[in-house]
């Protein structure tokens, strides 16, 4: 949420005044979002509607643990499903071969996906863009290759699971997931930590030469990613029952994510969780109605959202609100009781750096 | 002996994989987008080969000469794909963030793959042609006559396309366009139609080389994302841009996979290419030969 | 001197009652410079873009760094500022070598650097950009807080400064190119540097924007921050300058006070092409 | 690049094809007492060939119980057959996605198994967790039966005994094999069969001079065949499914890898194998569960030889294993409906457990771990000198929605091979207790076909 609650003087566009209302109770929403959903199956949901409901949690920490690294930090990783696949297998391996209780097996998840970041984290945070984003998908493939050919992944099979929790217990943990990372990255983006983050994003040179080491950053934000993708994995493959290369590396999901995080609005932490709940159900409804075309129905949506929408529903609200509220106090620049004697008109804008709308006077 | 037979038969299938990869490296050198359906539109050649030896009497027709005549008829509709492509969709996002145009081109890919699913299933089909006597023998190297001749086949479409990049006036506009789209544009060269012919073309080779996948092993709906990540390691391997580059990164890695599976073991072949497309990446971002791969950070 | 960009704006300078006098602020030569270099030299391949430079600053100076384009300014500050590593030579930060220091540990000593394309954080809000510069993320404990209510209100104190304070909630990117300079500079500031290195603060600027460049430069400078600055505009150097280094095909051919360098002919020679 | 790691998987919890919903025809449906069996199969994907024998035998028997009146269940009702089969691509994701939706959405208590064990065991494992029974015909890895499932029953040997039979063959003849090569596809059927292939192999003192595993979507087995040329191995055990049956016949000749015996544990039998390689496929030996000339009592078809007919005149091909354990699957249900007292999968499930009754596919009984005990046959394709020729026939497979015939694009008669020579046909070589002709051991090598 970039609407920073300043002390602001003066009217704020109807817009922004909305969007900075809602940031400031953005705690209060994310706390009745939690409610709501720890009350559902007490409310009779249960069966084949709870693993929808299920699978949208599992989204959302996906499209948000992915946005930390894409929106926030600028590194749009395309292989975020294989912290997802190291999480799945460890809890599979603790849960099947050492015997490990349900909650610390899906506990671990988390750091063994954070040791596998750091350690690819040192090779590939070193590109940038497009390069980042092919190589993290190399990764993924070799990871997907890695646990065919290893014994103790089960090779092409996978690992089975029977004695698993009842859903119930799923559903809270998937919630709980959700709600920590939610808090974790609604209080991380307002802290300095969060700011720098985005300065690396929008230029890492400028932020070098003001002193920010950006490895350390980087490669923070990379594990936390890694952290929570890995803990929803490790639920996840009790929850399957089954975890298989194909299926733990789900080369789907790992585009389905993104996709998330852009339509509801990469850099936002509301975004990709609204586009999360919204493309699950979406997708849900195409499956019921036309089964079978719900995959042809998705890869339009991927096409649709980066044409008409890369910056994503908050995104273009966000935008559209800081140019209203520019109109109103743009216009006469400095409005502000200190503007200098000097009759102050921005400087002669650059035509290929102003934006078009700014009004050049 | 066997290291022989085994580099043969990487380089019978690696004059594939360089022909794909050619038409890839074009794409991302004058387009600039990494296209992620490319595999699919050389699915889509397979079946158009498919379709047109199960249509022309499939049972009479089980000569190899039927086959070949379909490779044109290949090239030509995928040609006309590539081209509405660009058109239609790639304008859009040809000078977005590269990252984006990986998440449209996936799009594109899931949609492809599942329309033919929903048209043809899933069952992967072969095209039976076949000779009477399959194989020849060099020096005690098996080499089957199909294959040679997909190996010929492969290095044609290259060369074809690397000729008609060098000689013709179209060719030189693509390399113009290649290095400086607005210089392209100063001197009169029309830049969108200009891509949408590449994009024809780089759609054309990837469908050719799709008949002869057809010829000699087999077609099915998922087969595209395979021959979409070896073009990746070939171009990240041989450089952007550089169709000679192309054409020895997709010899060189078809005879190491075909080596992996020889000597390690066929389940490896894949972990090999993948970590050898990172590490590339990571060491040497130009390649061997052509325009760095890297992007231009300032 | 015919500056290349000579304009009636000098005139004005003048008689506008901005005081021209050099500062006398009393420049204490104890101890160690802030900044010395020695023997720099810098080759790209053939070509020596820096050869073996001397220079230094002292603390509350403004220094000024002119030569035809090409001759290694911009090197020289890449060098100093850990952006790239000489060949030759070494850099002191008060005494103490930073040659071989990465560029964010140099810029974390103090070290401020203004690019000659301005580079800010475009994304985010004007207030933002502000804040994210403040020196104060060193301890860990600070990172994972909101920005202090100091930051906060030096941030309020340096936008009204340069009167940005209006638009502190719009999105940097949208803002014009000298209101995106002008935040730079209050960044920079910010970030509390003991010396900042400015690459052409004048350029791409109408005149009237220049004045108040000058006049936050100096303001900085009376605040205590010791510049060091690249310019072709030459009345601007020669206006704000205490020294002045003059390089040429990389070596320093001259070096000294404003008037010094205008009567010395051989940059005259440099400037004309005929070294 | 695992073909079947394909983008069409991604969605496997989520996304399901219906396919099929038969009710049954009759009478009885009027007051509406069905029982519904639900199941997935893979009705297209790699598996699409072999998930169709099992899907036309599911159909005919429920045919014929309900054109017979139905099912006099244990409770004195008379119910009739209903099923739902979703195609789940050969898909291990989506096939457990589909019983989880039958299970949950459609309320259905009684699963039929998917085909493959790759599939099946994962879908058994839902099985598990929902307490319903699954009887298959399709999986055969002893790991399905070996996670102390106790809701999982299956009719096929385990994996381990497919490759048995056909070595043994082998040591019986004149001169037994000394060297061996095995390639395993790395499934966890043909991981399983592999593993019982070499301790066999090691028992018989046979040396392994070749064995390798393949990813799943390899298409070219040019090079393994090479390395299996030049290791001069007697007998060549291919542990995998159809699809790489087919492959391996058309690269043999061209890589001219000339063995005593080439073995495929699956897929080398069905019909649409032998129009794909046509003369390549001839001489090629398979193991197969049960005996085409068998003399079983069948309480629906009447006796094993009225079930071949029955097949035969209702699809056009003529069965083989799979159908017949297809059909077993039914009866098994069938059989169990009958015994309870009253219908619910626990009972239904103690039922299966101490069923004992003989079908067309042979006697059923079920060990305590839920698996069938029965050993292999060995056929072999055998050029025929005359008599009914078995390899031509046109094989119906994989339903295409939009209905143009879509089968594999056939290289008409006898393949690219020159001179089809008489159409072959597969007879029973092996045990000689049930056998049909002597095997052709050793295989002629290509030069003299």
């Amino acid at each position: 949420m970039s609407g920073e609650s300043a002390k602001a003087t003066g009217s704020r566009s109807s817009l922004a005044r909305v969007l900075s209302a809602l940031s400031d109770r953005a705690w209060l929403l994310l706390g009745l979002l939690v409610a709501v959903g720890a009350m559902l199956p007490t409310a009779g949901l249960s069966g084949f509607y709870l693993t929808v409901v299920v699978q949208m949690y599992i989204f959302a920490v996906l499209a948000l643990s992915w946005d930390l690294v894409g929106g926030q930090t600028g590194y749009p990783s395309f292989g975020n499903m294989a912290f997802f696949g190291f999480g799945a297998y460890t809890t599979a391996i603790l849960l099947k071969d050492w015997g490990v209780a349900f909650f610390p097996a899906v506990l671990a998840a988390g750091p063994v996906a954070v040791v596998f970041a750091l350690v690819i984290g040192l090779a590939v945070l070193r590109l940038r863009g497009g390069y980042f984003a092919i190589a993290t998908l190399g990764v993924l493939l070799v990871s997907v290759q890695l646990s065919r050919n290893f014994e103790f992944t089960g090779g092409a099979s996978g690992k089975i699971l029977f004695d698993i929790p009842p859903e119930n217990t799923f559903y809270y943990v998937f919630l709980a997931i959700l709600a920590v990372e939610a808090a974790v990255a609604l209080y991380l983006t307002r802290t300095r930590f969060g700011y720098v983050l985005n300065a690396i994003r929008d230029d890492e040179g400028r932020a070098t030469a003001m002193g920010v080491n950006t490895t350390y950053y980087k490669t923070a934000a990379w594990m936390l990613s890694a952290l929570f993708t890995g803990w929803v994995g490790g639920a996840w493959g009790a929850f399957n029952t089954f975890v298989d290369p194909q299926t733990a590396y789900n080369l789907g999901w790992n585009v389905e994510l993104i996709t998330m995080a852009l339509i509801g609005g990469a850099g936002t932490v509301a975004g990709p969780i609204l586009g999360a709940f919204g493309l699950t159900l979406a997708i849900f409804v195409v499956d019921t109605v036309f089964p079978g075309w719900q995959l042809v129905a998705l890869g339009l949506v991927i096409i649709a959202t980066v044409l008409l929408l890369p910056d994503g529903i908050v995104g273009t609200l966000e935008e559209r609100a800081a140019a209203m509220e520019y109109y109103e106090m743009g216009g006469e620049a400095a409005a502000d009781s200190s503007a200098a004697a000097a009759d102050e008109t921005p400087g002669s804008s650059d035509p290929d750096v102003g934006d078009p709308e700014v009004s050049d006077s | 002996m066997a290291l022989t037979q085994f580099v043969v038969n990487g380089l019978l299938v690696g004059a594939l994989f360089a022909a794909v990869a050619v038409g890839f490296a074009l794409i991302w050198g004058v387009v600039g987008i990494i296209n992620l359906a490319h595999g699919e539109l050389l699915m889509l050649g397979g079946y158009v080969t498919y379709w047109l030896v199960a249509f022309s009497g499939g049972s009479g027709g089980g000569s190899i000469w039927v086959a070949l005549a379909t490779v044109p008829v290949a090239l030509a509709a995928l040609y006309a794909v590539g081209y509405l492509l660009q058109r239609l969709l790639v304008t859009h996002v040809a000078d977005a963030d590269l990252f984006l145009t990986l998440l449209v081109t996936f799009g594109v890919s899931i949609v492809l793959q599942q329309l033919a699913i929903q048209a043809w299933s899933a069952t992967p089909r072969s095209v039976g042609a076949g000779f009477a006597d399959p194989s020849i023998v060099i020096a005690g190297v098996f080499i089957p006559k199909i294959k040679l001749i997909a190996f010929f086949g492969a290095i044609a479409l290259t060369l074809l396309l690397w000729g008609y990049l060098r000689t013709t006036r179209r060719g030189r506009a693509i390399r113009a366009v290649a290095q400086n789209p607005e210089a392209a544009r100063l001197v009169g060269i029309d830049v969108a139609h200009t891509r949408a012919v590449t994009f024809g073309l780089s759609a054309a080779i990837a469908g050719g080389t799709g008949s002869f996948v057809a010829m000699i092993l087999s077609v099915q709906p998922q087969m595209g994302l395979a021959y979409t990540l070896k073009s990746f390691v070939i171009v990240v391997f041989g450089g952007l841009g550089s169709i000679p580059g192309a054409l020895v990164g997709g010899l060189l890695l078809g005879s190491v996979e075909e080596l992996t599976a020889g000597f390690v073991g066929s389940q490896w072949t894949l972990a090999v290419s993948f970590s050898l497309l990172v590490v590339l990446l990571l060491v040497k971002p130009s390649g061997l030969f052509g325009r760095s791969v890297e992007e231009g950070e300032g | 001197m015919s500056a290349e960009t000579g304009s009636e704006s000098e005139a004005d300078a003048a008689e506008s009652g901005v005081e021209t006098s050099t500062p006398d602020s009393e420049i204490e030569s104890s101890g160690d410079p802030i900044l010395r270099v020695e023997e720099l030299t810098k080759r790209f391949g053939g070509l020596t873009a820096v050869d073996h430079v001397n220079a230094e600053v002292r603390e509350g100076e403004i220094v000024g760094l002119i030569g035809p384009n090409g001759s290694g300014k911009t090197t020289l500050f890449d060098c100093v500022a850990g952006r790239q590593h000489p060949d030759e030579g070494s850099v002191f930060l008060r005494g103490e070598a930073v040659t071989e220091w990465p560029e964010h540990r140099i810029a974390g000593a103090g070290l401020g650097r203004m690019f000659q394309h301005t580079r800010i954080y475009d994304g985010m809000s004007v207030l933002r950009n502000m804040l994210v510069s403040a020196s104060e993320d060193r301890t860990v404990a600070r990172l994972f807080r909101p920005p202090s209510d100091e930051a906060r209100e030096r941030a309020e104190e340096l936008l009204k400064r340069v009167d940005l304070w209006g638009l502190r909630e719009m999105r940097a990117g949208r803002m014009s190119f000298g209101q995106q300079k002008l935040l730079e500079f209050a960044m920079l500031l910010m970030s509390d540097p003991d010396l900042l290195l400015m690459d052409e603060p004048a350029g791409g600027i109408n005149p009237s924007m220049i004045r108040r460049m000058l006049d936050y430069i100096r303001e900085a400078n009376e605040g205590g921050v010791t510049i060091f600055l690249i310019e072709h505009n030459m009345d601007v150097v020669m206006d704000v300058s205490d020294r002045v280094y003059v390089l040429a095909h990389g070596e320093k051919i001259a070096e000294g006070t404003p008037e010094d360098i205008q009567s010395n002919q051989r940059v005259v020679d440099a400037y004309l092409g005929r070294e | 690049m695992r073909t079947d790691t394909s983008r069409r998987k991604f969605l496997a919890a989520t996304g399901l094809t219906g396919v099929t919903a038969l009710t049954g025809m009759g009478t009885a449906a009027a007051q509406g007492n069905t029982i519904t069996l639900g199941g997935s199969m893979s009705l297209s994907g790699d598996n699409a060939d072999l998930g169709q024998l099992y899907r036309d035998s599911y159909e005919l028997t429920i045919q014929r119980i309900n054109e017979a009146g139905g099912v006099e269940a244990g409770d004195g009702t008379t119910y009739e057959l209903e099923m739902i089969l979703r195609d789940d691509e050969t898909d291990a994701s989506k096939s457990r996605a589909i019983y989880q939706e039958l299970i949950d959405r459609e309320g259905v208590d009684y699963l039929l198994g998917p085909y493959s064990s790759t599939v099946t065991l994962p879908a058994s494992a839902v099985a598990a967790r929902n307490q319903r029974p699954m009887v298959e015909g399709g999986g055969a890895s002893p790991e399905i039966f070996s996670q102390g499932n106790e809701w999982i029953f299956g009719l096929l040997p385990t994996a381990d005994k497919y490759p048995l039979s056909s070595i043994e063959m082998a040591m019986a003849q004149d001169s037994p094999p000394e060297s061996a090569a095995l390639l395993a596809e790395s499934d966890t059927f043909s991981q399983s069969s592999a593993k019982g292939a070499r301790q066999k192999l090691n028992e018989e003192g046979v040396n392994i001079a070749v064995d390798q595993t393949f990813p799943t979507e390899t298409s070219d087995l040019s090079t393994l065949l090479g390395r299996v040329r030049s290791s001069n191995a007697d007998i060549l055990i291919l542990a995998a499914h159809q699809k790489h049956a087919v492959i391996l016949a058309k690269q043999m000749e061209a890589q001219n890898v000339d063995v005593d015996m080439a073995m495929a544990t699956v897929g080398s039998l069905t019909s649409s194998f032998k129009d794909q390689t046509g003369a390549n496929g001839d001489y090629v030996y398979g193991p197969s569960s049960w005996a085409i000339n068998a003399t079983f009592e069948d309480s629906v078809f009447g006796s094993t030889g009225e079930f071949v007919s029955a097949v035969e005149s209702e699809y056009g091909y003529q069965p083989d294993y799979h159908n017949a354990a297809g059909a077993a699957v039914i009866q098994t249900f069938q059989r169990a409906f009958q015994q309870v007292s009253s219908l619910g999968p626990t009972n239904v499930r103690n039922a299966i457990r101490d069923i004992q009754f003989t079908t067309a596919y042979g006697n059923v009984a079920f060990g305590d771990n839920g698996v069938i005990d029965k050993d292999m046959l060995v056929y072999q394709w055998q050029p025929q000198a005359g008599g009914q020729a078995g390899g031509t026939t046109q094989t119906q497979n994989g339903t295409a929605t939009n209905g143009t015939q879509n089968g594999t694009a056939t290289q008409g008669g006898g393949g690219g091979a020159g001179g089809s020579g008489g159409a072959s046909r597969k007879v029973i070589v092996w045990p000689e207790s049930v056998q049909q002709r002597q095997p052709i051991y050793p295989m002629p090598n290509w030069s003299e076909r």
